[in-house]
Order: structure tokens, then sequence, then C-alpha cells
């Protein structure tokens, strides 16, 4: 049932609330449970979801595609780790519950995000996940966070305005807002002035809200300046979610792929991928070169999204996947290093990967990952971006995507470098390796990144379905 | 135990064994070394069993159904002889780090790495599909990467760093040529490809980035720069690194692809040639000026590798033979002369040459050990280096380009020069160092070790050529 | 009568009350103005719906929207007029220009 | 709904949308932000004012009420936490005023001009709504999913309270 997985977090949120005392203390195994739940559920129905088996459900007709159910997981899975990191993090217990409570609310959000088929309910689902996240950037009320929860709200906002004019326009030419509906009026007027104004508004919106180069200003500043387990969330899933996830499935389902989307995905992608990564190599804030990371890999998820071609959807759909793996993975290690050592500041750490193993060889191995370094999963998802591209003609576009690919490694090895290789820096002789709730969770995801890539193999045919006998 | 499995055996135990020592090093340090020189012995011994079913004409193939089509591993002549070569010399080096390693900190990566990269090497020598090719060959470049920085500090990292981005860069452009291949030939696997490119020569653009990915591994102009910087490593390690294995890499998989699968066109026969006849020249300018003993002998691999290229890129059967017996004689005598470095490095802590002398008097195995190497090098009969050298140069003489020729026996000429220069200067003469004894014994038995096979090589040169001939035979398709 | 020709009276001030709200969000120093800009915004957007719903024939659909739209402009406005208020705690002032901590 | 009757409407309309647009400039350009928010009250009512006339009384009912009131209670006692602005700060943004917002009329003028140059393809309207399409049963038949929505986003917004104006200990 896949309306459980909106109703569930409501319920959780409201029995939690009741006035018992003992009910705080039940509110983290809730969520985990909740979040394994969600895991389940979407590794249960996806083998069905590839075979193509709709699903009869009142609220969410035909829900279930493999993109949805691929999403579903990455949403369980980083949900499940960031309220680990939530744990070893918060502090003050009342806080924690707080934001126990509105993790449950940006997971309901981002849930039903991901299962809508109307364009209005997509609105109102993704402004539920935007809102939960302005409030936790926000959540202790120091003034980077205030800072960064402000930029990202006003960015956001716009955004979504964006797109609700746009709906508006759709809603008047079509008289409805189901996806299906819209795609078939757009088809009817594909080029006209009109249409084209209510695509790109609701295109714009998109992209910002995506954090693509040059709408990127808000990015850094929410993901550096948030509480470590709401930029684990917030990297990992939410911005992807309500930006990536919401421009596939439209530009899929509604929009279509003409000419010119096609063009303006190329042209962002290739700007974020190149951009973004020259950026990261500049920062010297962890958490900033993450960022920057971040908006350089949604860069390669367009490219791909760009080809239209079976293949390189599949590999965009992979990549974000992937990168909602491997980015939280440094986002759980890029906490583990501020909370034992007290910084962020790269050319402050030294020599770290002696002093905690654990924490350096994962951080290796998802850096690796998002380089695009056999035999870990980000390699298979860059190598067929790269295919498909090369595949639909787009050479150039190939080119700089293998490009970049460099670039991500020069500045993950310049992370590496600061802060776990090299010798120990003073200051640093003490540090510990932090505790399970940090380190489980990272040899977690870790797990997941080098089974995935070992396994893709013989993975890809069963659920990249398109890219079969690539 | 059939012959496919054997050959999976000799891949994967050494691959997912490493990741076994550190635990194992936790527990106990020798059952450490110990298992990991068992761990390359088993590969050495897996490659012995296939020497007798490959030399009868047999190819093993093991294929796996995935969804990028089928994967394939293949052992025919040519990759069971660099089977062997590798890790003969493989097991060489991790016997002589059991003595050299034991002074420094963090020896469970070291043995982790070192075991996990020749298992890669295995694994790539086997590959018939680019796929897995691809992955192996990344596989050794983070192995190598973090033993160049093995010593953690600043600047070592930071020569590691450039190291692993120069050969990322050239195996990512390779990638983009397998991708082109693919989209050629329709398959990534070699058999596959072979047979489709039967009359469709490959597109030149393909065949330049895959070159530069060849390139950039086997440390040849332009993107030779790395190799010299990563003299930084610890010994063993650029032996390994230099010498035996890594740069030997590009050569394999030009000799696999380029040789074996997808044949050139006419006119990179001429420009393979020239690039590796600049690169040995060069090279070998920057040796004789060179006065670092590590980062000399660096220069001098890069100017070797230029010979064993011009062997595999010229055409013909004597030149092609000579290429791969190049490739064993090569990486035995340049595998003593960095672990003969090695140890006069780890007693003097010395590793300029000027500042360095007379060591003959103290160190004479370790001196003798040197000398043979580098006789074989130089290329002086009776010695194995000399057979290599003669059928490479001879078999290039056949072809049209005597110019090319004529810049090889110069080079000849200059490796004679430079690298007597080190010997007399490091061990002759008036001391000019504390004078100290011998290295601990395993290091010195490994270098006698492969002095002795240097020496070995060239007396009983009938098997090792008889080897390369069939193979060589058997890439040009003169025998089935 | 079409489309195009009923929309356009009404999208030619919906588009001048969202470039009064942008021209606004844009030079503007003071937080809670930049809430007020969106808040502009927003109104053009709202009448929007509202002439979408008009001319499609849904005005029921409309207003369902334009219900629930106003419902979340609260809430984000909340939520927004928290955090400035959470940031004139910390440096006593409205300036947006004391954003400026986080660079890079 | 009749298009002539529309047209007939639409001088009114203009006139109501002229006066909300003046109010949305005094929104951006008071220096008092209480007057600014009151100026936002105000056009929040014409714009309600406006539904009505477009015949969408409840969307018109919850624009009047929320809009209209609740947003304007939360801006004025946010403006009221917040210090007077002093002389200098007077002066200042009168100084300023006049500098940033000379070009909004420029730009007014500019959007204005260039929409009414806009011409396409006639587009065809879309089938009217089925006769009997009540609020009511849209709202909780095929657009419940949205209420879901609606409370998953006020419960948010309660937790915003809790944590973002909870006085800290």
């Amino acid at each position: 049932m896949p309306s459980l997985l909106v109703i569930l977090p409501l319920l959780a949120v409201l029995l939690l609330n009741l006035p018992l005392n003992f009910l705080r203390r039940l509110a983290l195994p809730a969520a985990l449970l909740l979040a394994l739940y969600q895991a389940a559920f979407a590794l249960g129905v996806l083998p069905a979801c590839c075979a193509g088996c709709p699903t009869q459900e009142r609220w969410f007709l035909n829900a279930l595609d493999p993109l949805t159910s691929v999403l579903l997981l990455a949403i369980a899975i980083v949900a499940f780790v960031s309220v680990f990191v939530l744990r070893a993090t918060a502090g003050e217990e009342r806080r924690e519950f707080n934001m126990l409570n509105l993790v449950f609310l940006a997971v309901a959000g981002m849930n039903g995000l991901v299962l809508v088929r109307d364009l209005f309910s997509l609105y109102v689902f993704l402004e539920l996940a935007s809102i939960a996240s302005f409030i936790l950037i926000a959540a202790h009320r120091e003034m980077g966070g205030l800072e960064g929860a402000f930029k990202y709200l006003v960015m956001s906002a716009l955004a979504t305005m964006m797109m609700l004019a746009s709906i508006a326009l759709l809603l008047a030419l079509s008289g409805s807002t189901s996806f299906g509906a819209v795609a078939e009026a757009l088809q009817a007027h594909a080029r006209h002035g009109y249409v084209l104004t209510a695509l790109g508004l609701f295109l714009g919106g998109l992209l910002i809200k995506s954090g693509v180069m040059p709408f990127h200003g808000w990015l850094p500043d929410a993901y550096s300046a948030a509480p470590a387990a709401v930029s684990t969330l917030l990297a990992g899933i939410v911005t992807k979610v309500t930006g990536v996830y919401a421009l596939i499935r439209l530009v899929l389902d509604v929009f279509g792929f003409t000419p010119a989307t096609q063009q303006l995905l190329l042209i962002f992608g290739a700007i974020s991928v190149v951009a973004g990564a020259l950026a990261a190599l500049g920062q010297s804030d962890m958490k900033r070169m993450l960022a920057y990371s971040s908006i350089s890999q949604v860069g390669y998820i367009l490219l791909g999204l760009a080809t239209g071609t079976g293949l390189g959807i599949a590999a965009a759909v992979f990549h974000l996947f992937n990168h909602a793996i491997f980015k939280t993975l440094l986002f759980v290690n890029a906490a583990a290093v501020e909370k034992q050592t007290g910084t962020r500041d790269m050319n402050q750490l030294g020599g770290l990967a002696q002093k905690m193993p654990i924490t350096g060889v994962t951080s290796l191995l998802a850096m690796f990952s998002t380089a695009g370094v056999p035999p870990l999963a980000g390699f298979w998802s860059k190598l067929l971006i790269i295919a498909a591209l090369w595949l639909s003609g787009f050479h150039g576009y190939a080119l700089l995507g293998i490009g970049a690919s460099l670039l991500t490694l020069a500045y993950f090895l310049s992370l590496q470098r600061r802060v776990f290789f090299g010798l120990v820096r003073a200051g640093c002789e003490n540090v510990r390796e932090a505790g399970w709730a940090l380190t489980l969770p990272s040899l977690l995801l870790a797990a997941i990144l080098v089974g995935v890539g070992l396994a893709l193999p013989w993975l890809i045919g069963t659920f990249l379905l398109p890219v079969k006998g690539f | 135990m059939s012959l496919d499995t054997i050959m999976l055996l000799v891949v994967v135990v050494p691959v997912f064994g490493s990741l076994l020592l550190p635990l194992v090093g936790k527990v106990c340090k020798s059952t450490r070394n110990g298992l990991a020189l068992l761990l390359v012995l088993v590969s050495l011994a897996g490659s012995l069993m296939l020497i007798g079913p490959v030399m009868s004409g047999k190819v093993i193939t093991l294929t796996f159904p995935t969804g990028f089509g089928q994967m394939m591993l293949m052992a025919d002549r040519l990759a069971v002889f660099m089977a062997l070569v590798s890790s003969l010399v493989g097991a060489i080096i991790v016997f002589y780090s059991w003595g050299y390693i034991s002074h420094y900190e963090n020896q469970n990566e070291y043995y982790l790495l070192v075991v996990l990269f020749l298992g890669a090497m295995m694994g790539l020598v086997f590959a018939a599909n680019l796929l897995i090719l691809y992955i192996f060959w990344e596989i050794t470049a983070i192995a190598s990467w973090r033993l160049i920085g093995f010593f953690r500090s600043p600047a070592i990292v930071l020569r590691a760093d450039k190291s692993f981005l120069v050969t990322f860069f050239g195996a990512t452009m390779m990638l983009l040529g397998f991708i082109m291949v693919r989209e050629q030939a329709g398959s990534w696997d070699l058999p596959a490809i072979k047979a489709a490119l039967v009359g469709h020569p490959l597109s030149s653009a393909a065949v330049a980035l895959i070159l530069l990915g060849i390139l950039s591994k086997s440390a040849t102009l332009p993107l030779q720069t790395w190799l010299p910087d990563a003299g930084v490593a610890p010994s063993p390690v650029t032996a390994l690194l230099h010498a035996a294995v890594l740069v030997k890499i590009g050569v394999y998989a030009y000799a696999r692809l380029f040789v074996v699968n997808m044949p050139l066109p006419e006119i990179w026969q001429t420009i393979v040639p020239a690039i590796a006849g600049v690169s040995a020249l060069v090279a070998a300018g920057a040796a004789l000026l060179e006065t670092d003993l590590k980062r000399l002998i660096a220069f001098s691999t890069i100017s070797q590798i230029g010979f064993i290229f011009l062997g595999l890129s010229i055409g013909g059967e004597l030149a092609l033979a000579g290429g791969l017996l190049y490739i064993l004689m090569h990486g035995v005598a340049k595998g003593g002369l960095f672990l003969c470095a090695g140890i006069v490095e780890q007693n003097t802590h010395c590793k300029d040459i000027t500042k360095l002398g007379g060591l003959i008097k103290t160190m004479p195995v370790t001196a003798i050990a040197f000398l043979i190497c580098t006789f074989s090098v130089i290329g002086i009969p009776p010695l194995g280096g000399f057979f290599s050298k003669y059928m490479v140069i001879a078999g290039a003489a056949k072809g049209p380009h005597l110019w090319i020729v004529l810049s090889f026996v110069g080079t000849a000429f200059l490796t004679i020069i430079y690298l007597m220069r080190v010997f007399v200067m490091v061990f002759m003469g008036e001391p000019k160092t504390e004078l100290k004894s011998e290295g601990s014994p395993v290091m010195v038995w490994s270098v006698a070790l492969l002095a002795l096979l240097s020496i070995a090589g060239g007396l009983l040169i009938y098997y090792p050529s008889f080897f390369a001939t069939e193979a060589t035979r058997q890439i040009l398709g003169l025998i089935p | 009568m079409n489309l195009v020709s009923l929309v356009m009276p009404f999208g030619v001030f919906v588009a001048l009350l969202a470039a009064v709200g942008l021209y606004c969000l844009i030079v503007t120093r003071d937080m809670l103005r930049v809430i007020l800009a969106l808040e502009v915004i927003t109104k053009a957007v709202t009448l929007l719906l509202i002439v979408g719903g008009l001319v499609s024939g849904h005005m029921a659909l409309a207003q369902a929207f334009v219900i629930t739209l106003i419902v979340i402009e609260v809430v984000v406005i909340v939520a927004a007029a928290g955090i400035v208020i959470a940031v004139y705690k910390h440096t006593g002032t409205l300036d947006i220009r004391r954003l400026r901590n986080l660079k890079g | 709904m009749d298009p002539t009757f529309l047209k007939q409407q639409l001088l009114m309309n203009i006139i109501l949308m002229g006066a909300m647009l003046l109010g949305a400039l005094a929104t951006v350009m008071l220096r008092q932000l209480v007057k600014a928010a009151i100026a936002l009250a105000f056009t929040s009512v014409v714009l309600c004012v406006v539904m009505f006339k477009l015949n969408a009384p409840w969307a018109a009912v919850f624009e009047l009420s929320v809009c209209a009131g609740l947003i304007t209670v939360v801006f004025i006692s946010a403006v009221s936490l917040v210090k007077p602005a002093t002389e200098e700060e007077r002066a200042a943004h009168i100084r300023f005023k006049t500098r940033r917002y000379f070009l909004l009329p420029l730009v007014l003028l500019l959007v204005g001009v260039g929409l009414s140059y806009v011409t396409g393809q006639p587009l065809p309207l879309p089938a009217a709504e089925p006769a009997g399409t009540e609020l009511r049963s849209l709202l909780w038949g095929p657009r419940a999913l949205d209420l879901l929505g609606q409370v998953l986003v006020l419960l948010a917004g309660v937790w915003g309270v809790v944590m973002l104006f909870k006085e800290e200990k």
C-alpha cells in the first residue's frame, strides 16, 4: 500500500506527541522501523515494478514504477542513516525529539512527492519537504544555520512560485493538472509560445530547486551550515527528490523530450558539472566542498537525462541513487570528523585516517565512487551516462563529462590529502573514532556502495531495464 | 581442478585474499607476512600449471553471463607468459619486503596493497573484456597511489596524488576510447570485437584515446612525469611499480588490444615506434643528468619501455617475440636494480649518487648483483637482456624505418654510459659516507636471486625464447 | 474567444505584480521586506490560478488549489518570520548584508 | 463561463487590479514595515474582491481571513519584536529609496509594453467543467490528497513555531 508511506509518518507524529512521557523515547526506534519498512516495501515492489505491473490505489493511481521504487529505497536509506546521525549529534533530548518529528514530516513529504501523478499535489508535497527542511536547517538557531535556512527559503519560495504560475497556465490550457491530461494538452500545442512560457517557468523552478549552476547560490550555504544530521538528509535526498527527481519525472511523463528541453538540460548540466567541480577545488570547508561536489554530480544526472534514450535515463536514475548513497556517506563522515575534532576547516586537519580508520576507509570508498573509479557503484553510473551521451551523438558533452571526473578526483584527492591521508597534524593526536552511531551507518552505506558496484553487471539486466544488453 | 577454475583462482585468490591481510596482521605479524607470500605464490603456481595446456595450443576461456552481455576471462600464451613474469617478480618482491618494510609503520596497509596490486595485475592479464580490463587497470592505479604516498609526508602525498591524477586521466581517455570501440564493434568482449573489426579498421580517434591511456600507464612521453616522482615510495614498491609490473601493464595492454585483437592501420606502425623512440632517447638523456639514484633508475625504465614498444609496434615476428622477451628480462633486471637501490638507501640514508662511493667494500653481494643487473639492462651477452635487445633491434631493422632503429641504437649506447656511471659512482672509488654492512639476509637473498635469474635467463635462453616465440606465433595467427 | 486573448489582460497584471515583487526582492536590504516581496509574488500567482480556473471552466478546482496554496503560504511565512526574528536576536539588525558569513 | 460576460466585467477588473498594483507598490516602497504590512493586507483585500467577482467565493473567503488577517497579524507581531529604526536609519532609507526604486516604473513599463505585443496563434479553450462539481465534493474527493498534504504542512508549521519562536532557557 503506497499510501501508507505518507500516512504512517503522519500517524507516528500524532501518536508520539500524545501527552505521555514514555512515548518520547519511542520516537527514535519508530523512525528506524519506519525507514526499514519503507526499504522493505520498496525492495519488495521493485521486481513487480520492473515487470510493468500497474497498481490500483485511490490516491496514488499507477504510482509504482521502477523510478519511484528506486527513489523510495533511497529515501528510506538516507532517512535511516540521518536518524543515527541525529542521535549522535543533536545534543539536547528535547531538540532531538522535535527534529525527529520534522524528519518524519520531511520523509512523508518526499514519499508523497515521489508517488503523486498530479502537478498540484506534487507542489504540495514538495513544499512539505521543503518547509520541514527550512526549519531543520535553522533548528540549532545558530547564525550559520539561520542564514542558510533563510537563503534556501527565499530561493525555494521563488522556485515554487514559478512552478505554481506554470501550473496555473497549464490548468488554463488543459483544465486539469494530472500528468496524463497535461501531457496530452502539451502535445497538441507543442511549439506555442504560451506552452513554452509555461514549460520554461516550470523547468526554471525545478532547476533552482536542484541547485544547478548558476542557480546554486543557496545550496552550499544551506548544506554547510545545517546541523550534521540535517545536512546529511538534505544533501543525500531532500534536494535530490524535490529538485532532480521532480525534474526527471516531469520531463519523462509530462514535458517530453523536445530539442529545446534537451539543449536546456545539456547546457545547465554541463555548466554544473564543470563549474561545480572547479568551485569544489577551491574550498577549505569540508562540507562546502561536498556541497559543490553535489552540484557537480547533479550536472551528470542532467546530462544523462538530456540524452532522452533509455540508457541515459536509466543511468541518470542510477546515478541519482548512487549519489544519495555516497554523498550521505561523506556527510556522515564529515559529521564524525567535525564531532571528534571540532572543526570542518581542512587546513586544520590531517592524518585522521590513522586515528579514525573506519571513517577514513569509508570516505575513501565514497570519494572514489563519486569520481567514478571502478569497481564501485559510481563508476557504473558514470560509465553509462558517458556511454549514453556518446551513443546519442553528444560527443563534446561526453568528453566534458570524462574530463570533469578528473576534476572530481582532483578535489577529492585534495580533501583526502588534507583530512585523512598525510601525517597526523598537531592537535589531532588524541582524536578517536566517533561512536557506533556514526560508524555503523558509514559501514552500512559503504557496504551498499561496494555491493552494488560488484553485483552491478548482474543487477543491470534486472533492475535497470532499458540498459539490458548494453 | 579444471583449467578455467585454476585461471579464476589465480586472479581471485590474491584479490580477495589481500583483504584478509590487515585482519590477520592485527593478530600475528609473521602469519600475515607468510600469508602474503603464499597468496602470490598461489598465483605463480597457478600460472605454472597453465603453461602446459596453453603450450599445447589450448586457449582457456571462462565466461560470465551478465547484463552487459558476456564477460570473459581468457588465458592464451601471451597472457600466461605475462602472468608468469609478474607473479615471479612479485613473489620475490614480497619476499624482499619481509626485510625491508619491517622498519616502518602501516605494514598491514602495505601488504594489503601489494598483494591487491598483484592480484589486479593477474586479473588484467587474463581479461578478455574491455570493462574487466578497465576495472583491474584502475585497481592497480589505486593501489600504486596509496603505495607511492606510503610515507605520508606532505610532499610525498602530493606526488602520489599527482601520479594518480595522470594515470587516471589516461585511463578515462582510454575508457572513452573503449566506448567508441563498443559503438563500432557492438561488444565489450575482445574475441567478438576481433571478429567484428575484420575489414573495418578502428577509427583513429579511438586508437589515439586508448593509446593515451596506455602511454600514461607505461610512463611514456608525453605522460611520463609521474614516474620519476613516484620514486618517493618505499623501494620494493618502486621496484614493483616501475620495473616489474606497473609500466608493463601499458605494454601488455598494447599487445593485448592492438597486436592481438584490434589490428591497427598501417600509419600507427610509424607513429607508435616514433613516440617510443623519442621517449627512449629523451629519458636516457634525463637519466644521464640525474643524480638521485631512484629517479635515475626510473628514467632508465622509461627509456627501456621504449624498446618494448618498438618491439611490439614495428611489426614482424622477430621484433614481437623480442618485445615479449624484453618484458621478462627487463622486469627481472630492473627489479634487481631497484631492490639494490633500496638496500643502499636504507643503509646509507642517502639517494644522491654524488655523495656515495666505495660501497663495494662493505656490500659485495649487493654490488655484484647490481652489476649483473646493470649488464643485463645494457645488453651484454650472455645475460638475458642481450638476447631481448638484440631481437628487438634486429626485428626492427627489417622494417622500413631506419632512422627509428638508429635512434634506438643511440639510446642503447646512452644506457651503457649512464648505468655504468651509476655503478662506478656508488660502488667504486673512495667511500664518502660511513660504511655500512650488507642489508638484512632476506633482502640480500632477494637481489642475489634476481641477479641469478638474469644470468639464468641468458644461459637458458632457449626456454623463455621458445615460449615467447610460440606466443608470438599464436598472436600472429601462424598456428591456431 | 480563445485562450490567449482571454488570459492576456489578467496576464499583464499578474506579470506586473510579479515584477514589483521581484524587483523589491532584488533591491531590498531588509529581511522582513524580502518576505513581503515574496508575498506580493504569491498574490500574483494566486490571481493567475483563479484566472486559470476561470478560462478553463474548472473554477472549483482552482478554488481548491488556492485554498491549499493559502494554507501553505501561511506556514512558509511563519517559518520565514521565525528565522528572521532569530537572526535579529543574533545580530540586532534586519540588514540582509549581515548574511554574508557563508562564502566561497 | 460566458465570454461576453467576461468582457463586460473586464473594465471593472482592470480598475480593481490597478488598485492591487498600487497596493503592491505601497507594500514594497513604504518606509515603515507596519505600514507596508497593512498595504499588503489591502492588496489581499482587493484580490479577495477580484476573486468574488471572478466567481470564486470560497477562495476569496480564505484570502480575506488568512492572508489579509492572519498573515498581517504575523507580520505585525514580527515587526513589533524589532526595535524601531533610529533617525539615522530612517534618513538613510529615504536617501536610498529613490536611488533603489527609480528603475521600478521603468521595469513595469517594459513588462507591460512587452506583454501587450505578445500575441500567438489562438489556443482553444478546454472543455468546461461538468455542471454540479462542487468545491466540497472536489476537496474531499479527488483532491483529498492535497488536504492530507495541508495537514502535514500545518504540522510542520507547528514545529516551526515550537523550534524557532520558543525562548531557549
